[in-house]
């Protein structure tokens, strides 16, 4: 049954990705997307180890931790065409999906932010008797933000439900990680007094066992923990790469990076029939998704700035 | 009545929101101690979970604070200098102010930022001498200068009842100003709401903060030479209280205002852009800030040159007063 | 004559700089491979220690830029998006801004920011929208608005000479821009110094980047109906070239500025305060922005509802126009 | 020779400290002061390894840095009394101290914004072909500003001649280490690839040693090294304390603080005659040096803006 959750999880996302591209290419959706095809089995396997109660942040590549956390297709489609039934109404977009009826605090378009705001939660939760646990997902090129390592400092130091979870691509944008990160992204987490593990990122049952035993030790008033889930991005780094080629990945690494690949790791756990139902049953779910994306409405530009505020005080 | 200081009148504020509202709490640097006297008292009566010391890690605290209101909480910022505001500006400008839209609504983001001793503190130097308020009034963000302790009290328990990121000024200029106050009259002063402090026919002064002793005092003074001068507090620079302002500017006609900000697109730039738009005046305007691109040297006598002050309030005054359309 | 773009532009100015002087380098996130074209060449041209590939550490290296301007070098850092000024205005407007008042003299900090796509590029929604040379402008750093492709490269390169911090806002919607060029002619446009770009005598409107665009077009649509349209694009942002504004001012007594800042104390702000201050006008002037607090929203019809654009820019035309003292 | 030089320079600090209270409690100072008193060991050691031409970045409590970076006292004093005649004639005061001739490329008021100026410093010098040191100090608390931890990584990954000091005083003003850093402040440093040493920051011979170390290290383009000096503030914060007492460090804690004086210790090395010989030396520098700081032109108001941009462009 996990194995089969998993495989639906890594497999939903990878087909929203794939659709998803499909309409950028044909302009319904503006902007583009980061496309998290590859990585799929970190979200598929941190959020499986989660009560829907729990929180997370989320980042620029967010599509999969907020399908992952059981966000409804639709209305994540719905947003990245910025329509008024989209997760956040139009006004979001694929870089703050936020639905925080089920946990998802948003994800932030600004690069190591998230994490300190995902500490403030889990600390306040905490603070209010909930049993909570808060999840902040970031890349490699995050680990060199000085305001993420701030938030270590502060969640060791006062011991907050968080878990930190690294997703290592190998690059920022185009900068490799071994160009960027000095000492190793393990050693610099470790060094805040958190314990720190390097996971199989492309294993989805390997990342739900990491992340079940960070969550219990964050639930159990342990403190954080640091995931370091080796990855990699099988396609651009944000969708505008498919039309301006940027040279630093070369065609081996690629081969490599790609053979690896989630859906394919989880898939041959299951049998072929299982699968291939899980697989039909996807693509009706994404058809109806995309339906229900493409029925929804635009939003008013008379509303564009509705929810500026939530106190009233400020008559513009 | 009991003299009342406006430092205190901050702490009294704060004290009586963490008392009244369990979801409040403060933090910052060396609050458990009270450096600043901000939060006298308030480690003793709450414990460390609602007054939390902080390592030196603004961008990490301000977020943090987010997070948490985020999750439900109304979390109070001491910042101890003002260009610390400089350092969180993204936390503050791009993360909490812009949460609630982003997420069509989904959540609100009641955050309070406070910087007691803003401005000027003499022999502090260029670093530690800004008053950025105008800054966040241009990104947006709810903009509180309190003039007296009266204000300061209400201005701050009404940002800390807001559910919008608020950031409070209270510059080093005011914060010993002591006025008798009967403590039971203490209530909230709500946000845009502006104030004539002084009536008078003559002239519209427009002053913020600790400016407002600034522009009484010329009042006074102009009184002896028989000149009226009305005298206005905004106390919210964003949102403007422009309806106050243009009712006053209505019977006066005429119109200064003294800002502490740099001239350029600051504070007072936008209350001449409304005259300019809006107002009916008898002569052109004036403005008397800090200059352009202002950098405050340390020693005494050019740092208070570089402050707009009462000499140039008066000059101004007086030059509008002889201004012809 | 060939056609240069603005983008192009910007990156010949860039390698030219390099090119005449040991001392200019780049830095930034991918400007190795020239993720946004700014760099296009560049590192082949000149490697490694020309052009540098920052990890993302925007404090750090903005510092870093300051600390090599000091040990005499020109560096132009590049950021990807423009709220990335957000996360180091303490390390512009704190460090590279103060240096030489507070030495007394003893240093300077001839740091180039340049931002390739700034302002709204449709579908990056809240945080990557943002607009920010009214704040610069504010706190005093020299800020340029190029507006064609000529400026671009003159203005880079003005920018790059300058002994002082310089931020460089090339907006999205102006870097597509093409303009006939004869290359001879590229040379340095000083700071500090507008440009009427379309003569008329009715009303000027001041118009910065991509905007002008827009106030071109309207000037068009406008000479339709018997209405002549001057557009004065001050190309700096700051200093402002109030001389040039008040000539321009003096012949069309009348004044609409477009802004894509917020209202509240952005350029629109202070063109209009300078105006009550100074100017004699026919009418009243009037600002077109962003408006107060503006989050751009993802749809882009919202996106756009929320940008100054031509048909606001119309409106006020005509508002002005009709309008009396 | 080395001693007496040691000696001279803690000496010449202390007594600095002590006579700019005074002048604090006079008011020819204004804005008070962050004394130095019982750091000195780290100042001295730290400068007598480098060279004239190497520089330095300096803290809000920075003039035991300056002057044993070889500033003269007269102008030292003179800046903290806003005069003409001052390092940076009266524009920069107690917390911006600055003599580029010297090398010291100022003090900053912002807590962790130095160590990466002098990170770019160093590189842009190395570049330029000039063999130059950097040296950037600052406390404990700047351990947390992520702003220096990125510079960190920035110098490890460019091998730049920097040395990183750091004094670790117990407290950020008033939070004690033990309460803002998570993890070890040497463990936070190699945890970025460089090596990090524990110093005893009351002896400068030891200070010296280390110093005299990561210098010739950083010259020689193995890259920065950092040093976590352990000291003990043996007076205020910041000279407001004087009036305000902050309660948060016991009297015994004080005593045992204070009973380890690098004047003693270094004062101990030498004949009691050499030592008398070098502090009446020092006492009759001071005197000199107050009166010509007393004796300094106030600037003219109306140059109040001097200086502000460097080109002429901007017209007011
Ligand atoms: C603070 C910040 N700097 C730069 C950017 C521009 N940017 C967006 S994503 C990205 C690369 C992020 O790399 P990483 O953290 O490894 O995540 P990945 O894209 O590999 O998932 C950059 C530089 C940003 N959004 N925020
Ligand atoms: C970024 C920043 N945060 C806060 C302050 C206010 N402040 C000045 S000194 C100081 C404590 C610094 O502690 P530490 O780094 O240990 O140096 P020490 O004072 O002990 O020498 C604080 C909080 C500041 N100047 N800059
Ligand atoms: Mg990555
Ligand atoms: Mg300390």
């Amino acid at each position: 049954m996990t194995a089969e959750h998993l495989y639906r999880t890594v497999r939903l996302i990878r087909r929203f990705e794939e659709r998803a591209m499909d309409f950028v290419r044909s302009g319904e959706i503006v902007g583009g997307i980061h496309p998290y095809v590859g990585q799929e089995a970190i979200a598929a396997g941190v959020c499986a180890a989660l009560r829907p109660d729990d929180v997370i942040t989320s980042t620029h590549r967010g599509h999969g931790h907020v399908l992952a956390k059981g966000v409804d297709p639709a209305r994540m489609l719905a947003e990245l065409m910025g329509r008024e039934n989209g997760l956040n109404r139009g006004r979001g977009g694929s870089m703050h999906a936020a639905d925080f009826g089920l946990g998802i605090l948003g994800a932030n378009a600004i690069v190591g932010a998230a994490g300190s705001i995902a500490t403030g939660a889990a600390w306040a939760y905490q603070r209010q008797g909930k049993d909570v646990v808060a999840v902040s997902f970031f890349g490699d090129g995050a680990m060199n933000e000085g305001m993420l390592l701030e938030a270590f400092n502060l969640a060791v130091l006062w011991r907050v439900p968080v878990v930190f979870v690294c997703e290592n691509n190998g690059y920022a944008t185009t900068m490799p990680v071994r160009s960027a990160v000095a000492g190793s992204i393990t050693g610099r987490a470790r060094a805040f007094g958190m314990p720190a593990f390097t996971v199989d990122g492309q294993d989805p049952e390997k990342v739900l066992a990491a992340t079940t035993a960070a969550v219990s030790r964050a639930r159990s008033g342990r403190g954080p923990t640091f995931l370091e889930c080796t990855t990699y991005r099988f396609d651009a780094h944000h969708t505008f790469e498919h039309r301006a080629r940027l040279n630093y990945r070369s065609t081996e690494e690629l081969s490599t990076g790609r053979s690896r690949d989630p859906v394919e790791i989880q898939g041959e756990r299951l049998a072929a029939d299982v699968r291939a139902a899980v697989d039909a049953e996807i693509e009706a779910l994404l058809d109806a998704a995309a339906g229900v994306a493409l029925g929804g409405a635009h939003p008013d530009p008379a509303a564009a700035l509705e929810f500026l505020y939530a106190s009233p005080e400020v008559n513009r | 009545m009991p003299k009342l200081s406006y430092l205190k009148a901050l702490n009294r504020a704060l004290g009586d929101e963490l008392a009244a509202d369990e979801s409040v709490f403060v933090l910052g640097e060396d609050v458990r101690v009270a450096a600043s006297n901000l939060t006298a008292g308030l480690f003793d009566r709450f414990g460390p979970e609602r007054v939390l010391d902080t390592p030196l890690s603004e961008q990490a605290f301000t977020n943090f604070a987010t997070g948490a209101a985020l999750a439900g909480l109304r979390p109070v910022i001491e910042f101890q200098i003002p260009s610390l505001l400089f350092l969180v500006f993204e936390q503050i400008a791009n993360q909490a102010h812009k949460f609630s839209l982003m997420t069509g609504g989904q959540c609100q983001v009641p955050v309070t930022y406070v910087v007691p001793g803003s401005g000027s503190r003499t022999g502090w130097a260029g670093q530690h001498s800004d008053h950025p308020y105008s800054l966040f009034a241009h990104v947006g963000v709810k903009t509180v200068v309190p003039s007296s302790p009266a204000d300061a009290y209400g201005l701050l328990l009404s940002a800390i009842r807001d559910n919008d990121p608020v950031v409070l000024f209270a510059p080093a200029g005011a914060l010993g100003i002591r006025d008798d106050v009967d403590y039971a009259s203490l209530q909230p002063v709500p946000l845009g709401v502006g104030r004539i402090v002084r009536e008078g026919a003559d002239v519209t002064v427009v002053a913020l903060g600790h400016l407002v002793q600034d522009a009484l005092a010329a009042a006074d003074e102009l009184a002896g030479q028989g000149i009226s001068v009305e005298v206005f507090d905004p106390r919210t620079v964003y949102p403007l209280d422009v309806d106050g302002l243009a009712a006053s500017v209505a019977r006066t006609r005429r119109l200064v205002v003294i800002d502490d900000s740099n001239r350029t697109s600051g504070f007072g730039a936008e209350v001449l852009a409304v005259a300019a738009e809006r107002f009916d005046l008898d002569a052109p305007p004036r403005r008397v800030t800090r200059p352009d691109g202002a950098v405050l040297p340390f020693a005494p006598a050019l740092d208070r040159a570089v402050q707009p002050g009462r000499d140039h309030l008066l000059a101004a005054i007086h030059g509008v007063l002889e201004g012809k359309r």
